[in-house]
């Protein structure tokens, strides 16, 4: 595409993932064995070939920084475009909202050279083709596009999606805000396509108001006055909006299915690589619909699981239903169900842990 | 320009002909290894951990794939502004163009290449072998002795010793003869094929040795006897950790059962020295209810319904289910049917196995089998 | 991996022998320019604009320098993980070594390298000129001609034009006809030497050429022939911007005089199109009390006592007092002492002029002078 | 080298340089034509050989993050090490001090392989050769080597270097710190080596004991019971903490000889590479004893002054003994003298700019 700028927008997450989310941002908690959730916008920036990624952070983004480094994975370290962290520029004032974080860095918007914008959270899980979403927005000769799914996750109690309603020719007639969603409501992805002179126009006028909020000031106060279009997304996406979905969403990937079509069929999930050795089966290990990164060691029972790179499984061990960070230890006749280990955990010999429908997190680097 | 202290020549060009079709379309360093690998993966990796950054690959057969493998070497971490690593093949000059003849002959013409660095050592490494090792050691032994060329050994049992270029040395470790492939060996002190040489020196018998019309231009054949003879000080560096030349099927295969069981003879999963591979980009592997892994090593990427016991798998390999696979090397994105039986045999590259296919030597004590890169299996073999 | 919608086959294999002592030891493409560049930067630079991010550069005479050069590609942003720049050099294969033959033929031992990238469309383009140009639009006029090839067009003086390969067009541009270097043109199309190919197409043509044993293997004498005698749907792309072939030492000096002045008829200071450099790494230069420069373009790293009128100074370049420069071009790292006058002259990489030296043609109209790579000049020329 | 850590410590920077660091660290300003302050000790750390640096920020550090990128021009684009750029992790409190953020960072100091650490500000211009210090390290069998240069800038109002003192082994004896040295004293440059296992307990142990000050709290206080040894760093370097200061520090550099010295001797100073074309000297251009860096179009008459890349000087203009940074332009028939000229600023036509003894700083983009 080469014209496009692309904007990860990390500032307005919610914690919904509580512990997982203690010292890190949404964006970059880890999924599906060996991912980040960033990875999956920044993989389909890639494939949309955009060279120009900006990602707007607002809190606990040292884990991002770490993961995207250089941007060297995402072939993202060029001297034209490539990777961009963009911190806040007033740390110490609290955000009126992602409006003003966009306008302490107008600069970087008006020196790019791209003239169309794509902006996307850093937690959805898809594979969604922005190519087809342009050539959608350029069709309809949008002002801007607007791209939503139909929920079909669990009812939330929160109310913290926004739907949108839209007529006949898919022109967006209303978006309504922090909303309890049924299925087949639309949820509004938060990802938008834009000009960069429009955005750079909003981002001026909505400030110059004091107004700070892109969906509410700069999309839903202008649906009349602009021509918004909606994209409807129809592929694989869990909605993660708490620890149990972001559970479910996980245990989704135990499908060779899903994970052919997501992994698969030349669309390359991009991630930071870690050289890690293939996975070391032992003599007594046992493990059955489970998805293992490298690096693991596993000596006992692991069933329904997922295992990120270095775990270790000692024997004995029997691990259900449950979600393994990075460099977790697994201790000799342990017994784990339900359970998600944020990394570096471990649990000793013999112990028990259980989660219910809730899955009972383990801290970061906890011992148990 | 920073200078740099040691550099490392490494010889990639060898087609490896005794791995048959495994080196069909590829040279030998670069076919896989490990689940994850390539050959060539463990003489970079080396090199990075030893702190070396600048290192020429003299490659001539087939070095599409290992170019395109290699890359800018960012892998290795060895995508650097000065120095890096650089694929150096065969050139035209002003009097027209040369083949690499030899291994010395290949480092030779790549004087230049060296000079533009103006090491003080240069290593000269095999992309061959199986083997972790700190070079850094070899180049304090060096410095220690005030050696002009360090020659890296390893013990082999003596009924095999007739087999390697073998080092008699004194009880300094100086090297006093130097036999190839004895029929009567006096020690069993076998060369590595790595050289740690002062370049200056190094760099003056390369340019002697090329003047000489019946030199076979080979740095074990020519070079190391040249400097001998000339009472050079040369010494021998015992290495005492796991080594293996993996040039023909059978060792190929015996260095894969290497990898295999509780305490492996060679561990592929050590954090202090990390083995580097390029395009290691696969998801998790999935392991399918019903299916069985035991005492194997199976890479990202695979999907596996079958049983595997005492195998190798790579990256992107399938298994359908009812399928066995026993005491076998699966390459990178190999496809298997449903209830096959596999044992003793390395499947190569992209070979295809359909269902109910048998794949096993008639006798146990057999040779492996090896499935070339790309064939299709339709039943037994 | 990412499908390339086009990648770009760079010729830089070419000795240049009509650049003499420039290209003694190094390749055409490789010969310094304007400055700060080397004459392949153009070409790539022009990829990278132009969205290509994905070159093959293929290379055989004296490669060193220009893969020294070229390295990973960072320069012109083509450090790619997924293509990037890559030189390709000839290789032996199962059946032996090949060196190129020809244009078409280097393109066509390099058939797997374009294969593994399955573009639509493939550029070929040399690394021997000097222009700014945005292969895109010759890209559009492709598609929109829904052409087999379209090859870029120049118009020259039609009293050159036996000189070039000249197109004879239709009205809508399609080629009828193509005449290499013809006694009486019929147009002053000339061909630029930048063809744009359907893959699929020129894969075809490529494997048909190879097996024709009477063809010279070159694009513009064998396989753009074949083509339009085929009846090819190929069509001309007028380019009516600066283009220039520095074959010569005339032409390589008039392409830097075309560089001077207020409005230069080309201009390297252009923010919407830089020319991207290697190596270009050195600190601001010095102009001393009592230098004077005008109408000249200086490069960092000099350091000016001398009096420099109409000419083009490269990086690290050292003028002395007394000194004068007229009408002349100097390379990178050459040193020039006190009192010396030089006038329509090429001073190349790493000369050294002594003090009082005088180096100009004998009569204005004589041809350039040319200094070569690491010549000391003591005094009169 | 390899197994030293190196770090840049931009948290002690004082706001000397006014105007220049409304909107930048000191650690970016530009320098000498073409470099930021920050190269020069990034150079020197590449010229030892260390791979792994660490940049501990403070504020304003946008810019500084833009210019080192993703570290390739100073092949710190490694997976193995590389650049790290640390920020603050809790940007809403206050910062009490350096040791506070190193502690924020242990684990960046406890995960690092490297043995040894070097830490220095990121404003020094000289060329330091790290190899030697730590030769010098070593054979003292130093637990910390403090290096200092002999005073030799004029007088300071204000009381703001560290002094130390040592006995005739060189073994540091006391520091006083906040003193207006007199030329001869020893001017402690804030730059140390440590084994990195004692930075971690004297990190730990002050913070501990709630002090942050690396230099008073974990060096000073520990004087007596350490071997800590000083290091006399006798090569060039001006002493800057003023607009003045920075004015002729530049203006040193107006000297053969100095620009031999530090930028060739196979010595490069690496900064970012921006493909700026060869100065375009005009018919009417009068240039003298000048540093004129790339992309520059001169028509006008400049002398005694450094410019920047990509500075435009018109007809008839005139700029002595100025600096004029990146893409500064002088209008036709301008006088300029004893001006600093931040980036982007523009002098329209006619218009006469004179700074005193203390130079006139024209602010970034200001038009004149």
């Amino acid at each position: 595409m080469g014209n496009v700028l692309g904007i990860i927008n990390l500032i307005n997450e919610k914690p919904f993932l509580k512990e997982l989310t203690q010292h890190r941002c949404m964006a970059s908690v880890p999924f599906g064995g060996r991912y980040r959730l960033i990875d999956f916008t920044l993989s389909n920036f890639i494939h949309a070939s955009i060279t120009k990624v900006g990602v707007f952070t607002k809190e606990k983004y040292r884990s991002i920084m770490d993961h995207l480094g250089s941007g060297k994975e995402w072939d993202l370290d060029r001297r034209n475009g490539g990777l961009f962290i963009l911190p806040p520029v007033h740390p110490d004032e609290k955000m009126k909202g992602d409006l003003e974080h966009f306008y302490d860095h107008l600069e970087f918007f008006q020196r790019s050279h791209e003239e169309t914008v794509i902006i996307s959270p850093g937690y959805h899980v898809s594979k969604m083709d922005f190519n087809d979403i342009m050539a959608k927005h350029k069709a309809d000769q949008a002002d801007i596009t607007v791209v939503y799914k139909d929920y079909h996750g669990t009812s939330v109690e929160k109310p913290i999606y926004h739907t949108c309603t839209f007529d006949e020719e898919e022109t967006v007639t209303d978006i309504e805000l922090y909303t309890s969603p049924v299925p087949g409501e639309h949820v509004c992805l938060e990802t938008f396509v834009i000009s960069k002179k429009l955005l750079i126009n909003l981002i001026i006028n909505c400030v110059g108001n004091g107004e700070y909020d892109l969906i509410k000031d700069a999309v839903k106060a202008n649906l009349h006055t602009l021509r918004v279009k909606a994209y409807h997304f129809t592929g694989e996406m869990p909605f993660i909006h708490s620890v149990e979905s972001f559970h479910s969403g996980n245990m989704a990937f135990l499908n060779p299915e899903i994970i052919r079509s997501n992994f698969y069929d030349s669309w390359d999930l991009y991630t930071k690589v870690k050289h890690e050795a293939p996975v070391n089966y032992g003599l007594s290990s046992k493990t059955s619909n489970s998805l293992i990164a490298n690096g693991c060691e596993i000596e006992g029972v692991v069933e329904d699981s997922i295992l990120f790179r270095g775990v270790k499984v000692h024997p004995n061990a029997i691990v259900k239903n449950s979600i393994i960070m990075q460099r977790g230890e697994i201790g000799e006749g342990a017994y784990l169900e339900n359970v998600i280990m944020d990394k570096q955990a471990r649990i000793t010999k013999d112990t028990v842990v259980m989660g219910g429908f809730h899955p009972k997190v383990i801290k970061k680097a906890e011992i148990i | 320009m920073v200078n740099k202290k040691w550099i490392a020549m490494l010889l990639a060009g060898g087609q490896g002909s005794r791995l048959g079709e495994l080196t069909h379309e590829l040279a030998k360093p670069a076919v896989s290894f490990g689940g994850k690998y390539r050959i060539i993966d463990f003489a970079l990796s080396n090199c990075t951990h030893s702190g070396i950054d600048t290192v020429g690959v003299l490659t001539q057969y087939q070095p599409h794939l290992l170019n395109a493998y290699v890359g800018k070497g960012s892998a290795w971490d060895l995508d650097r502004n000065n120095g890096g690593v650089s694929v150096l093949p065969p050139y035209q000059g002003k009097n027209g163009g040369h083949w690499y003849e030899g291994t010395a002959n290949a480092v030779y013409q790549n004087i230049h290449y060296v000079d533009q660095y103006d090491p003080e050592y240069v290593l000269v490494i095999s992309g061959d072998h199986i083997y972790k090792m700190d070079y850094t050691r070899l180049l304090q032994s060096h410095v220690a002795h005030g050696a002009h060329a360090t020659i890296a050994v390893i013990q082999v049992p003596w009924h095999e010793a007739n087999r390697f270029g073998i080092m008699n040395t004194d009880t300094t470790d100086k090297i006093v003869e130097f036999e190839e492939k004895p029929d009567q060996p006096k020690s069993n002190l076998a060369s590595m094929g790595v050289y740690l040489f002062n370049w200056k020196i190094l760099r003056k018998y390369l340019i002697q040795d090329e003047q000489n019309p019946v030199s076979s231009k080979d740095f074990g054949k020519d070079i190391i006897p040249k400097m001998l003879a000339d009472g050079s000080s040369m010494y021998a560096y015992r290495f005492d950790d796991y080594w293996k030349d993996v040039g023909t099927i059978q060792s190929l295969w015996e260095a894969h059962m290497d990898l295999l069981g509780k305490n492996p003879a060679f561990s592929l999963n050590d954090q202090k020295w990390q083995i580097y591979a390029g395009n290691a980009n696969h998801p998790p592997h999935y392991i399918s209810p019903g299916a069985e892994v035991k005492q194997s090593l199976v890479n990202e990427g695979c999907i596996i319904y079958g049983q595997i016991d005492h195998s190798v798998l790579s990256y992107n390999v399938q298994v359908g289910a009812g399928t066995t696979i026993h005491d076998s090397v699966i390459m990178p994105n190999v496809t298997i049917g449903k209830n096959v039986t596999i044992e003793r045999a390395i499947i190569a590259n992209n070979a295809v196995i359909e269902d109910g296919a048998v794949i096993r030597p008639v006798k146990q004590s057999d040779d492996i089998i090896l499935i070339g890169d790309r064939q299709k299996i339709f039943t037994h073999i």
